[in-house]
């Protein structure tokens, strides 16, 4: 499943190649993310992602061979059926919405941050949540804004800005999710879904570098 | 069986998905249509969007269904299910701010006495509050 | 395992029981200790006094063991067999007036952090009201 | 598991008696108790007394050779083990509380009402109800103040107040147990545990009559 920075020039070649990147990164970190939910959660986030990204890998031919905005919403269905807990209809909407934001691949920051605009919003429709709650908002929000701000190195922003709004996470206590069961006690670790958000955005930003 | 109100049971468990259901069962026998999804697809402890789809279509009705989740991820992929569904069914699908088991007994109890999904609703989510 | 409050689920239903202490295992592993007992005697919807006793002797604990009930049977019968525990052990047991599914995952979560049995109570019965 | 009436007489055979004609009316009512409790519950009560008092039974010889009110408590220990329903503790809790107020076989219609107040006592605290809920206490309550009240012939007297106290029950709206959950829709159906408890009073009586 990895993939030759070659392939990435076509249309549907960046979509499988962005298929590919991810699910090697879930499933290389499949254990850190469900002991990541262990201590703050049911222990299920990484095999949630693997199962959901399986499901996306197995399909990446037919996935790819459609408009990159259909591909996306093919990809966010695929979730939305297979990952089984509530990260399947999160990541799968907010990949929906992104894929609905228009039928081409994006070819400026501009378009890059429309399609992160409307999958952050479907988060936070989907999830009836925000920022500051210990969820993957709290990656996906951040390195939103951050690239909407148009910096001169976006590969390196949003990397940089995924990492460290992951870590902020660690401080937060939960107020969404089965996190927020813990109450005080799920401060102090950091929250899976932002680690999965973080990953998958330096996933996408090895694609993009032809890494 | 009459058109009452169907009820749908979404639990992360899919035994504790069929026990509520045979709990229902027991307390109104064939008055009431039931349905219930539980468990990811390979057997695990989650809830899956098609099962909970297949569910609702099994026993959907005019009349209304209502539908009991457990803890967040149920209610997350139901709200999917529900608006997934063909045909603008989920127009007449309505989660349930109830307890899952405790809830679908009291839910289905209301639905067999023929009362709307709304009064359905008010009975089950009043219930222990 | 830390000497933390136990868990111990009655259900008319056993396959609700094991279901939801399935889901209290997911949550906290071996931090909380987890019984159940679900269904009659003779298999059929019900609950029996000597299995809920049994199951509390389980997982009894100084510390203390927080029970969650569904319906008015289960609670009448848990009432009793608590009564009817040895050695003055159901000083150390209370009933939480919380659902039984939602309400186990609650407590054996407040549970794993090593909180009272007045804490875990809380907790369970706070939730959703 | 009928009884001669010639056994009544000493200690023993009247509690072989009791327990013989309790069980016989039991299993003779099962589906009728069952279809009461569709009616308003969960259709199980018919099931429920009769895994009672099978058990009670199949102890008959060890619990009559116990003093009467050890005797008593025996069947209300067992069944609050056997039921498996809201009546295996109500019904036990009564034959407990009954027993306890005495050793002796009663010999006086006055000892008689001391134990049916122990027992409507413990059915009250233990159902954390009264009459008026549709439920047993609504035969239990008025047989026991009807039995007080010194009828000159007790037995007719405890037939008929538990015939018209079971009839009384059809109207009433629930707000206890099971049938609670009908609200409105309780009433029109007669209580399944007052029909239980009209049932074991007639046997009762059939027993002291020597019938
Ligand atoms: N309401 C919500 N809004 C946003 N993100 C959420 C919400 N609930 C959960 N999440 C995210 O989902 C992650 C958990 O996903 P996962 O473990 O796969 O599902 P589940 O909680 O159903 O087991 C959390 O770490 C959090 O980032
Ligand atoms: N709280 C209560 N107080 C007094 N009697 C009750 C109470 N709850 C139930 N009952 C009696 O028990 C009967 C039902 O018994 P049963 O069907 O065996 O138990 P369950 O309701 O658990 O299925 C009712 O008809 C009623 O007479
Ligand atoms: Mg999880
Ligand atoms: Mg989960
Ligand atoms: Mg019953
Ligand atoms: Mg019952």
């Amino acid at each position: 499943m990895t993939t030759e920075p070659s392939e990435v020039a076509s249309g549907d070649a960046l979509v499988t190649a962005l298929i590919g990147a991810v699910h090697d990164t879930i499933l290389a970190h499949r254990d850190e993310l469900c002991d990541l939910d262990r201590a703050i959660g049911d222990a299920d986030h990484g095999h949630n992602m693997a199962r959901g990204f399986e499901a996306v890998a197995a399909a990446s031919d037919e996935i790819a061979a459609l408009p990159f905005g259909k591909a996306l919403q093919k990809i966010g269905t695929t979730l939305v059926m297979k990952v089984g807990g509530a990260s399947g209809p999160l990541y799968g909407s907010a990949l929906m919405a992104a894929g609905k934001a228009g039928e081409d691949a994006p070819t400026s920051l501009v378009e890059v941050v429309a399609r992160l605009e409307a999958a952050v919003d479907a988060v936070k429709q989907r999830g009836k949540s925000d920022v500051g709650a210990k969820t993957m908002l709290d990656v996906l929000v951040p390195v939103t804004e951050a690239l909407k701000a148009g910096p001169a190195d976006p590969l390196a922003t949003a990397r940089g800005t995924a990492a460290e709004a992951l870590e902020a996470t660690r401080p937060m206590v939960a107020t969404k999710g089965r996190a927020a069961f813990l109450g005080e006690r799920s401060a102090g670790h950091l929250d899976p879904g932002a680690r999965s958000s973080e990953l998958i955005i330096d996933a996408v930003c090895d694609v993009v570098e032809g890494r | 069986m009459s058109d009452n109100v169907a009820i749908v049971i979404v639990s992360h468990s899919r035994d504790v998905a069929k026990g509520a259901a045979d709990m229902v069962h027991q307390m109104v026998g064939e008055e009431v249509r039931v349905a219930y999804a539980g468990g990811t697809e390979d057997g695990g402890l989650g809830t899956d969007v098609a099962a909970i789809m297949a569910a609702i279509e099994t026993v959907w009705t005019e009349k209304g269904v209502a539908v009991l989740v457990d803890l967040g991820g149920a209610e997350t992929n139901s709200e999917m299910a529900i608006e997934m569904l063909p045909d603008g069914k989920g127009e007449k699908v309505q989660i349930l701010d109830a307890p899952v088991v405790e809830g679908a007994v009291m839910a289905a109890t209301e639905a067999a006495g023929g009362s709307s999904l709304a009064e359905v609703r008010a009975t089950a989510e009043d219930f222990g509050s």
